[in-house]
C-alpha cells in the first residue's frame, strides 16, 4: 500500500517538475508546481509526518504559489514568453551543465553510501514515533535541539522581510498635482485630515 | 383690414425708429433683450476675447451652448438690423452666480464656413456641448482638444439637427445587420 | 472526491476508536456509509442555505422571496439547479480551455472535503465521549478525526483560493482577472488572521483534533457547558477574528469584493455559465455552511450540550444545528445590513488590525498559560503582556501614521 | 435632399474605433489638461513637462465599464485606464441612448411637447416638462394661474423626493448596501403613488403643459400627501442608521471623488455636486420661478465636495422638499389648474357636448396645435441634478422651430474624469453613482 501510494506520488511530483519546466505559459508552470507540493505533502503523510504535510499545504500550496500566480496576474505575464532570446548570454549551456553535475552528485552519492545512505528510515534527525503526537515531536525538537537553527532562519526571514520593503519603496513616488485650495474655508474639524488623505 | 394697416403702421414706425436710437451695447457689443434676458450679439472674431470680457466681469460657467439652423426661417426675430444673419447659429448662455444674471450670446455661423473657436480653454465645461453641437450640426469649434461625435455613432453620415436632414432615411445601424430599408 | 478524502482520512486518523484496531469490511461499510450520507446531507444542506438566505435576505429587505416552487418555496434551488443545468454552457473564445474546466471542480471539492473533519452530532453530556453505537462499532459522529483536525480545515481553505484564482485567470477576460488578482491577495491575508485565531483555540484546548476540542468544551448539566466553550475561555478576541476572517474567507458581503457586482460585473465567474457557474454557486453556500459548523466546532462547543431526554446522540445533533442555524443567519444578516468596504479598506483592516489584534492575543494567552504552569503572579503577568503587546500595537500604529503623514508630504512637494 | 444620404453606407465601418483613450505617449498638452481636468491648476506648458504619472503602456489596462454594466446607470459607457486598482484616466461614452429627441421635438406641437420631454430625465421627469411649459409660456407672454403655479410646485418637489429616493437606492446599491435598494425603492414607489394619484402615471407623466397642468388635484390628494409626510421622516432616519452613520458608509464616501467650486463652475457643473462643495447656489433660491420666494426652505450645501457630502445633500434635501410640500399642501388657493385663453387651453370636457365651437376648438388645439409668437427663449429650473434649461426658437408655427434642452447629467457627467483621477475602481464606482446621471437626458 505505501509502495503503491509511493509510486503514485513520485509520478505526480515528477511529472509536475518537469511541467514547471517545460510549460510555455507562466501559470501553467506555477499550476505544475502545485501539483509537486502536492505531490510531496502526500509523501509526507505516507510517512506518517501529518503535521509536515498539512503544513506543506498551507504555506507552499496555499501562500506561496497563491503569491506567485498573484504577481503574474498582476503584472499579466500571461502571454507566451518569447523563448528565442536569451537575457544572460549562454544560460542554457550553463544550466544544463550544472543540472548534469548536481544530478551526478546525487547518483554518486547513492552508488557510493548504497545502504548507509539510503537507508528507509522515516527521518534522518528522529523517528517518528508512532505513540508520540506528531505536533509534540516536531516541537520538541524544533524548540531543543534545533532552536538556534530556528532562530537564524527566522531572523533571516525578518530580514528578507525588511530588505524587500526598502527596495520596493520608491523615493520619487507618484507626484499629484496639489489640492487647490477651496473657496469655502475648512475648519478645524478632524475630518478635513481624512478627506485630503483619502483625495490623494 | 383696418387692423392689417394698423400694423403695417406700426412696423413702419417701428421700423423708422430704430436708425434713431444708438443700438444697445454692453462689454463693446450689440445687445438686445429677449424676454427678460441680455442677448448679445458679438461676431465670430470678438467671441474669444468676448469670452475673456466675461470671465473677468464674473460670467465664470457656461451653463449651456447649443446650435440652431436657421435655413427654412432665415428671418429670425432679435437680431439686430447691424447684425447680418447666417444660416447658423450658436447660442451660449451664461451665468454670473454673484450678480445672479444670465447672458446670451447668439453668433452668427456662415454656412460654407461653419466654424468657430472654441470656448474650451476658459470654460472647460463646453467640453461636451462643442461636441454636441458639432455632431448635431457640423460646426467645428477651433481649439477644442477632442472633436468627436459625441451622440451619433463615429461614422454616421449627415448631422441630424441640420434641417436639410432627412431623418428616418438613413437605417439604423447595427453591426453585421442588413440595411433592409 | 470523497472516496480520496477517506483515504487520507484514514491514514491521519488518530481519534475516531471505529479506525482503531483490526479493519474489517463491516468498517469500511460505515466509512462508505458515512461518506455517502455527508455526501447528501452536504448537498441538501446547501440546498436548504440557498433557501434560506433568500428567504431570510427577502424578509430582510421587505419583500416576498422565493415563494412558488414547493411550500414556501423551497424547492427554488432545485428548480435553478435544474435550469442551469439544461442551460447552453458558453465558452468564452479566449479562455484557456483546460484551466477554465478545471476551475469550478476545484472550488467545489474542498467545499465538500471541508466537512469531513466537523463532528456534528454524538452525545457530549455528563463525561460522555460523544462516540456512538453503529452495527456493533463504536464511532464518532464526523467522518474523520485526524489528529491535526484543524490544520487541515486551513489548509483546504488555502487550496480552494486556486477555484477562485484560475477561474478569474482563465476566463482571458479583464473583470474576471481583476477578480482573480482579489482574491489570491485577500485570501492569503485573511488565512493569516484566520490561523492566527486558531492558534488562541488550540493553545487554550491543547489539541488540533476537532473532536477533541468539543471535549474540551463540553461540561455538565444546563449552564456549565457555556463557561467552557471557547468563545469565553479563550477571550472574546479570537472568536470575532475569526467571525471576521471567515466572512473574507467565504467572499461574503461585506467583503465580498472577488465578486463585488457593481464593480466587476460577476467577479471571477462573469464567464462561467449553465452547471460550471452552478458549482461555483453550490461552492459558495457549501463553504458558509461549513465555515458556519467549523465556527461552531471552535468556539460554541460543537455539538456539546445536556441532553434532557432520549438517545443523546440525538440531542448533540440538535444542539449542533441550532448553532450552526444561528451562525447562518447571522452571516445573512451581516450580509443584508453592511456596505460593501473597499480592497485598500479590507487590506488595512487585514494587516493592521486583525492580524496584529489576534497575533498579540495569542502571545497574551500564551504568557497565561507558562505563567499558571510556572506558579508565576497571574495578574502581573498578564498585566505586563498586556502592557506589553499594547505597547507593540501604538508603536505599530505609530509607524503606519508616520509613514503616511510622509506619503502626504511627499505628494505635497 | 442632400448629398450625404446618398453617400453610401459602409456597415462594416461602423467602429467605434476613435473613441478611445489616444496612446500615452501622443498625448498633447491639451489632451491631458482635459483628461487630468487639470485646467484650472496647471498652465499648458506645466501639464506638458510636468511628470504626470509616466507610467509605460503595459502596466496599465484599459477596461471597458459599460455599456452593458451592473452600476453605469444605465447605458453609459466609461472606458477606464487602470494601473492595478487605480483609475488613471477615464473617458466617458455616451450616445447609446440616443433617440434624437431633440428633432423629434421640432415635429410635435407646443401642446404635445412634453410627451416628449418628459421622456428624458425619466426619474425626475416632471421637471423636463416644467422647464419646456415654462419656456413656451414665456414665448407666449402668459401667466399661468396661482392654483396651477402651486400645483406645479407641489408636484416637481414630490417629484424631486421621488427622484433622492431613486438615488438613495442607487447609491447604496452600487456601495454593495442591497437592502438600502429595496428600502429606497419602497419608499419610492409610495412617491410615485402619489404623483400616479394625481396624473395617472407612475413615469413619464405629461402633467405639466404650457398653460397650467393637465388634471386639477383629485380628491383626497390632501390625506395622501399627509400621510406620505407623516411616513417619510422615520424612513429617512432609518436611511440614517442603515448609512449616514454606517462607519463602513462614511469610510467608503468621505474624502472620495473631491471636487473644488472653481472647478465645478469652469465645468458647468450645477445642483447637488456644485452644492456640494460649499457653493451656496439653488436656482429655486437664487433665481426664483413660479413661486418659491413665498415658500421657506434651506439651500444645504457641503464642505469637501466629496461623495459623502453628495450624497448627505440630497438626503438633506428630501427633507427640504418636504417642508416645501407641506408649505404648498397650505397655502394651495383655489382657482384654475390652467389658464382660460381658449387659445392655449383646449375647452373644458362638459363644453364639447353642448357646443360645436368648442368641438371645433378642441379638435383644432389638438391636430393642428396652438401658434407661438416668433422668438426665441431659455429658462432654466432646478432640477434634482443642477439646472434644467429649455432653449426653443419660435418661428410663429405651432411647432418650436429649435428646441433644446440643456441637460445637468450631460453636463455633469463631465466630471468624472476629473472625480476618478487616482482613485480605486471601487470609488470609481461611487463617484458615477454620486454623480447621480440618468442616461435618458444625457443623451436625449
Amino acid at each position: 500500500m505505501e509502495t503503491a501510494v509511493f509510486i503514485v506520488c513520485a509520478l505526480i511530483v515528477l511529472s509536475g517538475a518537469i511541467g514547471v519546466v517545460m510549460s510555455r505559459n507562466p501559470v501553467h508552470a506555477a499550476l505544475s508546481l502545485v501539483a509537486t507540493l502536492f505531490g510531496i505533502a502526500v509523501l509526507f503523510l505516507n510517512l506518517g509526518a501529518q503535521l509536515l504535510a498539512v503544513v506543506q499545504v498551507i504555506v507552499y500550496t496555499g501562500a506561496i504559489v497563491v503569491l506567485i500566480l498573484f504577481v503574474l496576474m498582476l503584472l499579466g505575464v500571461d502571454e507566451d514568453e518569447d523563448l528565442e532570446t536569451e537575457p544572460i548570454v549562454g544560460q542554457r549551456v550553463v544550466a544544463v551543465l550544472i543540472g548534469l553535475v548536481l544530478a551526478g552528485a546525487v547518483l554518486a552519492v547513492i552508488i557510493i553510501g548504497k545502504d548507509a545512505a539510503v537507508t528507509g528510515a522515516h527521518s534522518a534527525t528522529a523517528a517518528i514515533s508512532p505513540t508520540v503526537a506528531n505536533v509534540v515531536q516536531i516541537g520538541q525538537q524544533l524548540f531543543t535541539t534545533y532552536v538556534f537553527a530556528l532562530e537564524i532562519t527566522a531572523g533571516l526571514l525578518t530580514i528578507a522581510v525588511v530588505g524587500a520593503v526598502l527596495l520596493s519603496r520608491r523615493p520619487k513616488d507618484l507626484q499629484p498635482i496639489p489640492e487647490p485650495e477651496s473657496m469655502t474655508e475648512m475648519g478645524d474639524d478632524p475630518l478635513t485630515v481624512t478627506t485630503e488623505e483619502a483625495a490623494h | 383690414m383696418a387692423d392689417e394697416a394698423a400694423l403695417d403702421g406700426a412696423d413702419a414706425t417701428d421700423s423708422d425708429a430704430t436708425p434713431e436710437v444708438a443700438p444697445e451695447e454692453l462689454f463693446g457689443t450689440l445687445l438686445t433683450h429677449s424676454g427678460g434676458q441680455l442677448v448679445l450679439h458679438p461676431s465670430r472674431e470678438t467671441y474669444p476675447a468676448l469670452l475673456r470680457t466675461l470671465h473677468e466681469a464674473g460670467y465664470f460657467s457656461i451653463i449651456d451652448l447649443c446650435g440652431v439652423d436657421y435655413l427654412t426661417h432665415p428671418g429670425r426675430s432679435g437680431v439686430p438690423a447691424s447684425v447680418s444673419t447666417e444660416r447658423f447659429e450658436v447660442v451660449v448662455n451664461l451665468i454670473n452666480h454673484q450678480q445672479r444674471s444670465r447672458l446670451r450670446l447668439r453668433l452668427q455661423i456662415p454656412a460654407d464656413d461653419a466654424r468657430l473657436a472654441s470656448a474650451f480653454d476658459l470654460y472647460p465645461g463646453t467640453e461636451a456641448m462643442e461636441r454636441e453641437t458639432f455632431d448635431m450640426f457640423g460646426i467645428s469649434f477651433d481649439g477644442h482638444p477632442d472633436l468627436t461625435r459625441i451622440l451619433m455613432p463615429e461614422d454616421w453620415p449627415g448631422h441630424p439637427l441640420r434641417k436639410d436632414y432627412d431623418p428616418g432615411r438613413i437605417p439604423v445601424q447595427f453591426k453585421g445587420a442588413p440595411a433592409n430599408r | 472526491m470523497i472516496a480520496a478524502a477517506s483515504s487520507i482520512a484514514a491514514a491521519t486518523v488518530s481519534g475516531d476508536p471505529l479506525l482503531a484496531g483490526h479493519i474489517d469490511l463491516v468498517i469500511v461499510l460505515i466509512v462508505i456509509l458515512k461518506v455517502v450520507v455527508i455526501f447528501g446531507l452536504m448537498l441538501v444542506a446547501t440546498m436548504l442555505m440557498i433557501w434560506f438566505e433568500r428567504k431570510v435576505v427577502s424578509d430582510l429587505q421587505n419583500r416576498v422571496g422565493p415563494n412558488t416552487a414547493g411550500p414556501f418555496g423551497i424547492l427554488q434551488t432545485l428548480a435553478d439547479g435544474i435550469k442551469f443545468f439544461f442551460k447552453e454552457d458558453l465558452k468564452p473564445a479566449r479562455a484557456q480551455m483546460r484551466v477554465f474546466i478545471l476551475a469550478p471542480f476545484l472550488t467545489v471539492v474542498p467545499a465538500f472535503l471541508l466537512f469531513t473533519i466537523v463532528p456534528f452530532g454524538g452525545d457530549f453530556s455528563n463525561g460522555h465521549d460523544g462516540s456512538v453505537e453503529l452495527f456493533g462499532h463504536t464511532t464518532y459522529l464526523q467522518l474523520a478525526d485526524p489528529a491535526i483536525g484543524i490544520l487541515f480545515a486551513l489548509a483546504l481553505s488555502s487550496i480552494a483560493v486556486y477555484g477562485v484564482m484560475l477561474a478569474g485567470w482563465s476566463s482571458g477576460s479583464k473583470y474576471p482577472l481583476i477578480s482573480s488578482v482579489r482574491a489570491s491577495a485577500q485570501m492569503v491575508s485573511y488565512e493569516a488572521a484566520l490561523g492566527l485565531s486558531v492558534c488562541s483555540v488550540v493553545l487554550v484546548s491543547g489539541t488540533l483534533s476537532t473532536h477533541g476540542m468539543v471535549m474540551a468544551q463540553a461540561g455538565e448539566g444546563w449552564f456549565s457547558f457555556i463557561p467552557h466553550w471557547n468563545i469565553i475561555a479563550a477571550g472574546v478576541v479570537p472568536f470575532v477574528v475569526f467571525l471576521l476572517a471567515s466572512q473574507a474567507e467565504l467572499n461574503r458581503p461585506p467583503f465580498d469584493l472577488v465578486e463585488a457586482e457593481q464593480e466587476l460585473v460577476g467577479g471571477y465567474h462573469t464567464e462561467y455559465s449553465s452547471i460550471r457557474f452552478a458549482l461555483f454557486f453550490v461552492a459558495e453556500f457549501m463553504n458558509s455552511v461549513t465555515m458556519a459548523a467549523i465556527i461552531v466546532t471552535l468556539f460554541l462547543g460543537g455539538p456539546a450540550g445536556p441532553a434532557i431526554l432520549g438517545p443523546g446522540w440525538l440531542w448533540g445533533i440538535f444542539w449542533f444545528l441550532l448553532k450552526v442555524l444561528a451562525f447562518l443567519f447571522l452571516f445573512v444578516w451581516i450580509r443584508s445590513s453592511v456596505p460593501r468596504v473597499r480592497y485598500d479598506q479590507l487590506m488595512d483592516l487585514g494587516w493592521k488590525v486583525l492580524i496584529p489584534l489576534s497575533l498579540g492575543w495569542v502571545i497574551l494567552l500564551a504568557t497565561y498559560y507558562v505563567a499558571r504552569d510556572q506558579h508565576w503572579n497571574g495578574v502581573i503577568t498578564i498585566a505586563l503582556g498586556a502592557a506589553l503587546g499594547l505597547t507593540g500595537y501604538g508603536l505599530l500604529r505609530f509607524a503606519i501614521g508616520t509613514s503616511r503623514v510622509k506619503r502626504l508630504q511627499g505628494v505635497v512637494e | 435632399m442632400t448629398t450625404t444620404h446618398d453617400a453610401p453606407i459602409n456597415l462594416a465601418q461602423t467602429s467605434e474605433g476613435a473613441q478611445e483613450l489616444s496612446s500615452r505617449d501622443v498625448i498633447a498638452g491639451a489632451e491631458r489638461l482635459r483628461e487630468l481636468g487639470a485646467v484650472l491648476r496647471l498652465s499648458e506648458s506645466e501639464a506638458l513637462n510636468a511628470e504626470l504619472e509616466q507610467t509605460p503602456d503595459e502596466e496599465t489596462m484599459i477596461i471597458n465599464m459599460g455599456p452593458q454594466h451592473p452600476s453605469t446607470h444605465g447605458v453609459l459607457r466609461l472606458m477606464l485606464e487602470l494601473q492595478g486598482e487605480t483609475v488613471l484616466r477615464c473617458k466617458p461614452i455616451i450616445g447609446y441612448l440616443h433617440t434624437g429627441m431633440e428633432r423629434t421635438g421640432e415635429t410635435l406641437t407646443y401642446l404635445q411637447g412634453p410627451t416628449n420631454v418628459t421622456r428624458m430625465d425619466y426619474a425626475a421627469p416632471l421637471f423636463t416638462e416644467l422647464a419646456f411649459s415654462l419656456t413656451v409660456e414665456k414665448l407666449l407672454d402668459i401667466e399661468v394661474p396661482e392654483r396651477a403655479v402651486w400645483i406645479r410646485m407641489l408636484m416637481t418637489e414630490m417629484n424631486r423626493i421621488s427622484s433622492h429616493l431613486l438615488f438613495m437606492a442607487t447609491n447604496g446599491m452600487d456601495l454593495g448596501a442591497v437592502s438600502m435598494m429595496l428600502y429606497g425603492w419602497r419608499e419610492r414607489e409610495e412617491a410615485l403613488r402619489f404623483l400616479q394619484e394625481v396624473t395617472g402615471l407612475r413615469m413619464n407623466h405629461n402633467y405639466i403643459r404650457p398653460g397650467g397642468v393637465a388634471a386639477d388635484l383629485p380628491d383626497g390628494w390632501r390625506d395622501s400627501i399627509l400621510r406620505l409626510l407623516d411616513m417619510l421622516p422615520p424612513r429617512l432616519d432609518e436611511y440614517d442608521v442603515l448609512m449616514t452613520n454606517q462607519p463602513i458608509w462614511r469610510e467608503r464616501l468621505q474624502g472620495v471623488g473631491a471636487i473644488s467650486t472653481e472647478e465645478c463652475l469652469a465645468l458647468g457643473v450645477t445642483g447637488p455636486i456644485l452644492r456640494s462643495t460649499g457653493y451656496n447656489w439653488d436656482l429655486r433660491r437664487d433665481m426664483p420661478y413660479m413661486a418659491f420666494d413665498q415658500v421657506d426652505f434651506d439651500v444645504v450645501v457641503g464642505s469637501y465636495g466629496d461623495c459623502f457630502d453628495r450624497f448627505a445633500i440630497r438626503l438633506a434635501e428630501i427633507r427640504e422638499s418636504m417642508k416645501i410640500v407641506r408649505q404648498c399642501l397650505e397655502k394651495m388657493p383655489k382657482g384654475d389648474y390652467r389658464i382660460q385663453d381658449k387659445k392655449v387651453t383646449p375647452p373644458p370636457r362638459a363644453r364639447i357636448d353642448e357646443s360645436m365651437e368648442a368641438l371645433i376648438h378642441h379638435f383644432k388645439i389638438f391636430t393642428e396645435g396652438f401658434k407661438v409668437p416668433e422668438g426665441e427663449a431659455y429658462v432654466a429650473i432646478e432640477s434634482p441634478r443642477g439646472e434644467l434649461g429649455c432653449y426653443i426658437v419660435s418661428d410663429g408655427s405651432p411647432n418650436p422651430y429649435r428646441m433644446h434642452v440643456r441637460a445637468p447629467s450631460f453636463v455633469n457627467l463631465q466630471t468624472l474624469p476629473h472625480l476618478m483621477h487616482g482613485n480605486l475602481l471601487a470609488d470609481a464606482v461611487a463617484i458615477i453613482s454620486s454623480v447621480d446621471p440618468i442616461l435618458g437626458e444625457v443623451d436625449r
